[in-house]
């Protein structure tokens, strides 16, 4: 299906954008805002509001019409590709076909200290009206809490011969969640041979969910993954496909 | 809501009687009036719909040529149904038909011709007013069904597409996202149309067409989605303008909840010759007062060209006015929906406290009245992030004084007509201010003497003085002076004067005669 | 000079963006999102708030970096080519070069009924702290007020004698103030010989001030015009160019 | 402000010395230890800066050096000012050079030897008190010559671009802007670091590092700016961490106006060791209290991982802990910046009015101190335009509550840390709140018995019995258990344990002594 932005009629194509330009507030300040915006693809576009920031910079607020099209059947989404299961399914599925607990380390790396995320997922209180990984009686949960050093999770993980590593960054700042993600891969890759590196699981509220191969993790979750989601997909990854293989 | 700002009663009580005492001369001069636009409304009211192949309505036609033959001083309906009765057609719109091609000579009927033409024109009217009286009993119905919103005030928002059929799912949309009252704006221009176009319309600017299909159309929708939602959401359109009292008549016969009908909006903001809408404006509030119709009045408006801390008392003495002809034409405080707004320039230090001040000063004057509480529109820039925050605090101040009925004001006010999302971020914001801050009036507490009382009493005495200076003047003289919003407005300038009759002694129109006399 | 947006650092080429989309919220949803946020140019982009309204619509709000650059050199805007002048000087020149009254007949025309803006620049009272040109002594000024039918300011406009015929347009939707102004200008085009054609001005916030030539228009004024701009392009455009001439 | 909650005097006076009773161990844990820091941080005072060449400062190799060779139980300074005195090395960074090469022999001295690095200790680091007092003296002549904020709440605003020669400019921008106190955010990480980094940076996380040299600049920056607008611009870092004293060392050294300085924060927030905490906590504070630093705590984190209405008395209790450990390490109240945070759901019913009652009670707790009230995070989403309609009614409450510094919430809180026109934003989102409800507080009076104050009453007592747990259990127990923000830090776990030591009898460190004895 081809859609289009829509302001208040079908079709109309209208957006907003807004922006800081490096420059003084004046006419010329104002016909660069709206080359800004014809480069976005506003046609016409009108400057609404112009604001200086002390002496250098101009805010601008433009509203105008693009024509790009968008196709949503050309969206490419990672879609849930495995079923979503119920605690007891997952408890299920682990007893009878791992018939040992499965074992999930957690932490947030490098300097990030946002615990909120990885602990939404795995502890027991959850989010959103669900439990997290440490309810289930088949998951052995260790979470190694806020910025721990990669060297110490790979570590750790070996140990506890784990069966999944879940990482979480938040802060993105000049893209550190990417940098340290990269970073924690690698690491794992160098230290276990790839039949026995545990299975890498990122998250965060800014991940791009189809940069998996680029940064080298089996799958990645974003903004408001909950934790039955992480489960299902764990038993999905581990056991099923293993299965299959 | 117990008293906050201490008035003075005796000064409350004078400031009412100034305005009856300014107000009466004008009552005189619309019931020895009439215009064309009543006397098309009566022929609405009579049954006659529907428009020539040019789109001009037939009670266009048949008014035009029974005034050009006979004059408007006698009202159209003897002529029209006396020549009804007198069998030159079957109905109205064959008559109107045969009217246009010019083959029916109008007389002002006498004698039994008179009699029968009354009767006649009697029934008709009767007829459409008992629709009127029956879709009141339909809103009684469903509201007593479906119940009325739970929370006061009432959100109130608008749709301005210029296509009906872009208007509907919109207004369902914002039903569903919690408006209570859904106004669809009217195209620019409308109401300087001395006619009410017909049928379906798609092509308004900023605005969509009142035309009676368009009304019929939203208020079905709005049924279906009251009935999804277990609460009756009300329609509101404009009456204002040259064909208030026929608009006034499509509303009554389709069911719309409100309409905006200023004593002085059309004069001050539209041209309208004074005297074609104080005639039209007292006609058509009898009819809303017939439909159980709430008023919305004006007073915004004077804030968008006047400065709100200047011109407040202007507002003050405005819904006084206001009240005073809607009392006189039949409307109980319950249908009075007198407006005001937030416009004070937020700049201005105590901004805030000043807009509470007026707010609660018309709460306080207008306790039983469903007072409209209007957003910011003058100080609102394309800075939208600023305009989302301004619209909290007037969604702030009309809590706070207990509003009944909340404008929801946009973020891109001063960009575009609302667009569907603009509509969603109002609404959310409107329900963090309900929700977080409800009670919160409780705690609003104006320090006895303080900022707040002062300047409430400050601006109801300016409101006292300026109503003496109108009961002095006569209050057509002080709109020809400016005293409102800042425009003058002579009582022999103005657009549709040519429209204005001073009745003749055997003026007759049926429903004038059924709407002053009360029954029907 | 080339320039980028500036969200926090120089050339971080940082926006946001919002729109809304005919689609339900899902995940296909956020991907059409980041599509379109991809055309416009934003790569890297976030969907950080997206919301259903309704059954078939979602909100988005989007930030992220575009890489396309500003040349503020080649933006072309309509600066004021001529000098500001004082209210005393704008009524010398009239005086010393006309010797008679300059007469402005002014309006907002079609449907519009937005008379603040050009009561502005026409009425004593004036905007910003500058007085209108009813101030200026040597014009003599017509305000026709809201909704003037275009053939009524052609007729007003030849009564009159007028020098210029200033117009205003507040609404545009369905661009309704561009009709509007071609309307004018093609009627003033049939009703004057050239050598005998007002000048004509619009103004109006949302006017793309370049827009002359299309509209058939001698100067636009945008946003935020003061009287005093418009008293000088007057003398500048009827006077001192015709002197030049 | 009048006392708007009528709070039992009885129960306030309880709740002080409970956290009385519970505080006096931590502080006899913190007068019988040392730490690292503590010792590092003496150094600095004594005068001894700069890096090796692969960064590491000269204190952390002197002091490492000294550790490995005699304990740290003794305090560093004997055996440091030992050396010199006995010629080992001309200066302080000569020592540490040679130190670090392994040639220089530490001993306790004893005697004589004693004596003279006694004297030699006491005066280099009276030298660095009384640039600290000269800092002090500094400011109160610009506070005095520039003037302090002509409103309340004084305006807070974060940078935090990472790199210093962007913060600059964006602190000016912001201080012209409208902001009174610029705080620059530190890089991620850097509190865990066991050492601070030296020069001036580029490379932060979400913030700049805390340097010396990055004080230096920004302070110069600031001074220039306040020069240029007739206001002194305060400037704010980061104490808390494993370098608390040594920062809070450099803070005064380098004239910053505040320091977030916590005693609980690293414990909770950082997993550092409760006994390192308290112990660097003590000694940072008592350099605060000399430089006239006023101190931000941290309450509000605990509302980010805890539930903002469950735990708002555990907010109360710790500002009554931080109150008394601020007061015992010489603090005034004037310094004291006690913190708490507008953070309850937005979507639960009365959140405003809530939020007002735990801002009154922090207010009326607190009379004298600087109260700083922090803005939502939690609950800010990626919705831009509701994000800056929450942090307008946030800028209200701080109005309503008379707040002392308003931390300015960003519209971006859950998208990016501040951009440039967030900030300005933001800013004219507080100047609006400011200047149009400046006085509204005057019409802000609670209901007697009312929501307001009986929720007010309610957390209070809440507080009470939490307090009167605590005395029971002992605080560093309840710290176990998971009391603050749902984090579990028992005593003998978190970073830097292996930096404290129990202070041997001849634990000697002249810093210790000269602000215990409260002379220089
Ligand atoms: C709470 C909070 C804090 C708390 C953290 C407490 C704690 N123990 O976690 C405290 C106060 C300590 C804090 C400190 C700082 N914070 Co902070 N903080 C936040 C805040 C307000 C909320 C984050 C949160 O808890 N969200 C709720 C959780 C449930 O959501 P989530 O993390 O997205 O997790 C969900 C999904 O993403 C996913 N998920 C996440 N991780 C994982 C992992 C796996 C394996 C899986 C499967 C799924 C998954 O599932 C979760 C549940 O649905 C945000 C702003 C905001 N409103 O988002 C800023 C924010 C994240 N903080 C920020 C910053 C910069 C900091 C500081 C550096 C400076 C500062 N501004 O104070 C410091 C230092 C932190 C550090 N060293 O990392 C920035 C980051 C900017 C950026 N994009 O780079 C933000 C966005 C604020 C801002 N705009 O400046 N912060
Ligand atoms: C005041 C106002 C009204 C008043 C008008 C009173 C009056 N006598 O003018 C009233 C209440 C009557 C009104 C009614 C309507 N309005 Co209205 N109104 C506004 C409002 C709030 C302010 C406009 C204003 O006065 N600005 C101040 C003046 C000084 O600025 P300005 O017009 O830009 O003028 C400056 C420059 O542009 C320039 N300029 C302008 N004209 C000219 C001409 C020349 C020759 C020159 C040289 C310069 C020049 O110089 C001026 C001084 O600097 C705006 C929203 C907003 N905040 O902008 C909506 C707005 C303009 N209205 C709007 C609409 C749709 C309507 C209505 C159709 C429905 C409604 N929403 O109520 C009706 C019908 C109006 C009609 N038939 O035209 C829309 C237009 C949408 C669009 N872009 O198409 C707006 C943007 C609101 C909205 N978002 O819906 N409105
Ligand atoms: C009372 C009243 N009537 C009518 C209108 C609209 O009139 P028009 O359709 O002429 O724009 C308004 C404007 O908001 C109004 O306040
Ligand atoms: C008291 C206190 N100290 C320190 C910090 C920051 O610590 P870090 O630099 O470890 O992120 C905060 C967080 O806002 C705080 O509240």
């Amino acid at each position: 299906m081809i859609v289009r932005p829509y302001g208040d009629t079908t079709g109309d194509g209208m957006v907003q954008v807004s922006f800081t330009l490096p420059v003084p507030h004046d006419r010329r300040a104002e016909g660069a805002a709206l080359q800004l915006a014809g480069k976005m693809g506003l046609d016409p576009a009108m400057v609404v509001h112009a604001k200086q920031m002390g002496t250098g910079f101009t805010f601008f607020v433009v509203y105008g019409r693009v024509s790009h099209l968008v196709d949503t059947d050309r969206v490419t989404v990672v879609e849930r590709d495995f079923p979503l299961l119920a605690a007891k399914d997952v408890n299920a599925a682990v007893r009878s076909r791992l018939r040992r607990k499965l074992v999930v380390v957690g932490a947030c790396i490098g300097t990030d200290a946002h615990t909120v995320g990885i602990d939404a997922i795995l502890n027991i209180k959850g989010v959103a009206g669900e439990k997290g990984l440490e309810y289930y009686r088949e998951l052995r949960v260790v979470n190694l809490g806020a910025q721990v050093p990669v060297p110490d999770l790979v570590r750790a993980a070996g140990a506890e011969k784990a069966d999944a590593v879940l990482v979480s960054q938040v802060v993105t700042q000049r893209d550190a969640h990417l940098h340290n993600t990269r970073e924690m891969s690698a690491a794992f890759r160098e230290a276990f041979p790839a039949a026995r590196r545990p299975l890498l699981v990122v998250g965060g509220p800014r991940f791009d969910e189809a940069m998996t191969g680029e940064l080298g993790v089996d799958r990645i979750f974003g903004r408001g993954t909950t934790p039955r989601e992480v489960a299902s997909y764990l038993v999905h990854a581990l056991i099923e496909r293993k299965k299959a293989a | 809501m117990t008293a906050k700002l201490a008035l003075d009663a005796d000064q409350v009580a004078r400031a009412r009687e100034l305005a009856a005492i300014a107000g009466a001369p004008v009552v005189e001069l619309a019931r020895s009036h009439t215009t064309v636009a009543v006397e098309r409304a009566t022929l609405r009211l009579a049954g006659l719909g529907g428009a020539d192949p040019d789109g001009i309505p037939w009670v266009n036609r048949l008014v035009s040529a029974v005034v050009e033959q006979v004059g408007l001083e006698h009202g159209v309906s003897g002529p029209v149904f006396g020549a009804l009765a007198r069998g030159d057609s079957t109905d109205l719109v064959a008559l109107a038909q045969r009217a246009a091609a010019g083959s029916v000579d109008f007389t002002v009927p006498a004698g039994k011709a008179r009699t029968a033409a009354h009767r006649l024109g009697t029934r008709a009217v009767r007829d459409g007013l008992r629709t009127v009286d029956r879709r009141r009993a339909e809103r009684e119905r469903l509201v007593k069904r479906l119940g009325d919103p739970p929370q006061r005030p009432w959100i109130y928002l608008i749709v301005a597409t210029g296509d009906i059929y872009e208007d509907i799912p919109q207004a369902q949309a914002a039903a569903r996202a919690g408006a209570d009252v859904i106004a669809v704006i009217r195209s620019t221009g409308q109401s300087l149309l001395d006619y009410v176009p017909e049928g379906a319309t798609r092509e308004g600017f900023a605005g969509t067409y009142a035309t009676r299909e368009n009304f019929r159309l939203m208020r079905a929708a709005l049924d279906e989605t009251s009935k999804e939602l277990g609460r009756y959401v009300r329609l509101t359109n404009y009456a204002s303008g040259l064909c208030m009292p026929e608009i006034a008549a499509l509303a009554g016969l389709e069911r719309l909840d409100m309409m905006l009908n200023d004593s002085m909006y059309g004069i001050l903001f539209r041209d309208i010759n004074p005297v074609r809408t104080f005639v039209d404006q007292r006609f058509s509030r009898q009819i809303h007062a017939r439909a159980g119709i709430i008023i919305n009045t004006g007073e915004d408006n004077y804030l968008t060209t006047a400065d709100a801390v200047e011109a407040a008392h202007t507002v003050t003495v405005s819904q006084l006015l206001n009240e005073f002809f809607a009392h006189e034409a039949g409307l109980p405080d319950a249908q009075l929906g007198l407006g005001h707004a937030f416009e004070i320039n937020p700049d201005v230090k105590d901004s805030f406290r000043l807009e509470l001040a007026h707010a609660l000063l018309a709460r306080e004057l207008f306790p039983d009245a469903p007072l409209k509480w209007m957003p910011p529109t003058k100080h609102m820039t394309g800075d939208v992030f600023r305009g989302n925050l301004l619209d909290g605090f007037f969604n702030l101040a009309g809590v706070l004084t207990g509003q009944s009925i909340l404008l929801v004001g946009m973020m891109t006010e001063a960009v575009v007509t609302p667009w569907l999302s603009d509509r969603d971020i109002a609404l959310q914001n409107v329900r963090y201010v309900l929700d977080s801050c409800g009670g919160l009036h409780e705690d609003f507490v104006p320090a006895p003497g303080g900022f707040v009382q002062k300047r409430a009493a400050t601006v109801l005495a300016e409101a006292v003085t300026l109503l003496e200076r109108i009961t002095d003047e006569g209050l057509l003289s002080s709109i020809a002076d400016g005293t409102f919003g800042i425009m003058k407005r002579p009582p022999d300038k103005g657009r549709g004067l040519d429209g204005v009759a001073r009745r003749a002694d055997d003026f007759w129109n049926p429903a004038v005669a059924l709407l002053d006399g009360g029954a029907a």
